[in-house]
């Protein structure tokens, strides 16, 4: 692996050999976002490399928390996590169990407003208004403003340690492209994290992918490789017949 | 009286041409199989998809093309893909004509609550804060009353609230309403249901002037 | 002309038979954001039809303000902008004259605030905090924050009666895909529009775009049509020789 | 005495492999055609691309490809295009690792003034007051002194600011300054240019620590 390093001609070069080397100063107690929504668009590769390393206590931010023998229900099953900050938990009995008994803290955030703190931010935005939340138990401690005659809570910006997000393709300066719906929370989190690691079905080198086509520029990417096996597994298939 | 795909059928009426609409888990998924000929609607789903169409055949499923229901879909010709930061900006910018939700109450001021049941049931409130936040106009499917015989159209909500003021219609089994400043305004009767029924299993204030229709479904 | 609006056959197909047509309800001291950067990316066709239709008093809201006989500045010309909001109005002496003798009001906003406050419209946020601006001019009569230490702006979202975007290609439905740099302020704005109207250089049927690549959804776009002429015409001529 | 591409050498030697980042017009841009062998960095034009390569060749210049200077440019292999509000939220989320920018004035507490000269010049301040309020690490490139023989470097700016405290350091005709809480510090003298005339040319505090080196370009 160091010979690999060693063959790297720039740091624009940002390929890493494996999930485990992009996990390189992953720490107990760090906030780590993960793209995904359900099943769809997760890290798989690093969601596995997460439970080998074995850290503790963290704070994960993602929009759901797998269910409970894949996604993020891995790292519940090994109570790895102190902290899960989410807007919708369901399909998880494990997590279930865990949150009503205290062992796990729970902060449930409105989808929307998840997606645009994490984009904030990326987008050094410290803070802005929404509308979602107001006058429930989410505007709880929160500042309420009206803007034009509709009251409004402040949100502040979400970033964290790591972000860990998957595309469909990237190339070795990070830019990625995400297909269909996989895509989800993964580019606004590709945005917020101190480190960004990609994980992707497909490396390809720099000019392969269209400039004007990129979902995520690699500018947000510090980490790059192409995930050692993925199981894209469907939570709920639902099909007709062709007859 | 209403079954679910009655209810989705009568709120499927409501539809009108060009509108976008983001129908929620449960009931609301159904108005997809009832729109009316002649309508052309396109569906918006909360994870990122414009242009929705219907499941995919067996055998062509793709993991990477869900519904916010984590249901496999296809896409149709003239559709777009986006994240979920764009997706709600279409929401919270108020881009979305229609959306359609399921509740286990609401309040004659149009309050609602459809997320959590302390104690007992706390699966998140996914997109549902950010849409009836920013919907300009909601219509909620959902049973008039619970499985305990219970009303769910109530004076003030009894669990978390989902959001305030906001819903502007519902369509249960028993009957078409509107929340107005007064409370509950009763518009239409579902087939067989007697105008009594419907207040008997109505908690809140209900407003009935006049003869009221039954519905034409 | 009717005959063609006959001829839809849903509110889904948003076309309009020409530049002048997709104008419809423009009117005098109305607020219109113009997408583009310098003279890239702009509405060339629609800027023509408003020359041509006469609506004065106009509030402007685009990056620049075109050059004396090209893009807004043909407006300027025909006087029939009362307030432009920008961040750079350079090469124009059409537009200093104006703003120096007070004919013109002119609120000058940072770059980044300007993209940032039309993304914001679009996207119901109707406030957020940014560091741009403080300590300077632009910080005047706005509320100033403190988040991570670090002072920080009020600024309020921006929207308008119209938006005029320019893409490359775009279909029925609204979907857009822009070239190059031409993209710029299009996206941000194309959200902010009560009613947004894209001019493009090629109207394809539904379908014939990739969704997976669509810069900006149709959900944005009220009306559409195919440019009658384009000249994009190149401000700074840049060349290396061959040899 | 450093002329203008002597200043863009001095600063594209502080370039560190796989830097973002953003070139101002004038003096900066030069900065591109004097990255040192070995060092890769990404170019960054806040109109909206990553990866901006050289002018295109005579008769291939592309309306469509444009940077903030409005000069038709090319895109290397790996460059990404994107629109105006991702451009600053890659800037005021400090992702660009290094920003060069002219200036008409900076003050010894890293002000800077460089978009307006009241009734005289307005062209906006473009993208520069979302640079200099949100960069980690800003260098101004520009002369020592005004075509009037007077200093650029001053105790507090005289024209409309356009970001405070916010200036690393400058590298002018005559030298390389670091701004420190105390004030300017000189750190290298450019070829054949004495302490003394940067004395003279400095307005501001100038602090003068030990022996100043020669640049090395």
């Amino acid at each position: 692996m160091l010979a690999f390093f060693h063959l790297q001609y720039s740091k624009m070069d940002k390929r890493v050999s494996s999930s485990e080397a992009a996990l390189k100063g992953v720490q107990d107690s760090m906030t780590i976002m993960l793209g995904g929504f359900g099943l769809c668009g997760i890290p798989e590769n690093c969601i596995a490399a997460l439970v080998k390393l074995g850290v503790t206590n963290l704070t994960c931010i993602s929009n759901n928390a797998g269910v409970d023998d894949f996604g993020l229900g891995l790292l519940l099953q090994h109570r790895q996590i102190k902290k899960m900050i989410s807007s919708y938990v369901g399909e998880n009995d494990e997590f279930e169990r865990q949150m009503l008994s205290g062992e796990l803290e729970v902060d449930l955030i409105p989808q929307g407003s998840l997606a645009a703190r994490c984009y904030a931010g990326g987008a050094g935005i410290p803070a802005f208004y929404t509308p979602a939340g107001y006058g429930t138990e989410v505007a709880s401690m929160k500042e309420v403003r009206y803007f034009n005659g509709k009251p409004h809570l402040l949100e502040e910006a979400l970033t964290a340690d790591f972000a860990i997000v998957k595309a469909w393709k990237g190339d070795w300066h990070g830019n990625l492209v995400y297909k269909g719906t996989a895509r989800n929370f993964n580019p606004p989190m590709a945005m917020a994290g101190k480190i960004t690691i990609a994980e992707v079905e497909e490396l390809v080198a720099p000019g392969e992918l269209d400039p004007n086509y990129i979902h995520t520029p690699g500018i947000f990417v510090q980490r790059i490789f192409q995930g050692e096996k993925y199981e894209k597994r469907i939570e709920q298939r639902t099909v007709r017949s062709k007859s | 009286m209403l079954d679910k795909n009655g209810i989705a059928k009568r709120i499927a009426q409501e539809l009108e041409n060009g509108w976008y609409v983001n129908l929620g888990i449960g009931i609301p998924t159904l108005i997809a199989n009832h729109v009316p000929p002649g309508i052309n609607v396109t569906f918006q789903s909360e994870n990122g998809i414009l242009g929705m169409g219907p499941f995919p055949y067996d055998g062509e499923e793709d993991a990477d093309l869900i519904n916010a229901g984590k249901q496999t879909i296809t896409a149709l010709p003239g559709s777009s893909i986006f994240d979920s930061a764009t997706s709600f900006a279409m929401i919270r910018g108020q881009h979305i004509q229609l959306t359609v939700l399921g509740a286990m109450e609401i309040s004659q001021s149009g309050d609602i609550a459809n997320w959590k049941i302390p104690g007992k049931m706390v699966k998140g409130m996914g997109g549902a804060m950010d849409l009836v936040a920013s919907a300009e106009n909601i219509i909620v499917a959902m049973t008039h009353t619970n499985k305990h015989g219970k009303s769910k159209l109530l004076k003030k909500c009894t669990l978390p609230l989902t959001g305030v003021s906001c819903v502007k219609r519902v369509v249960t089994n028993l009957a078409l309403i509107d929340i107005t400043k007064d409370g509950f305004k009763l518009i239409e009767r579902a087939p067989g249901v007697s105008v009594e029924q419907i207040k008997e299993s109505t908690e809140g204030n209900l407003i009935v002037q006049g003869e009221i229709p039954e519905m034409d479904i």
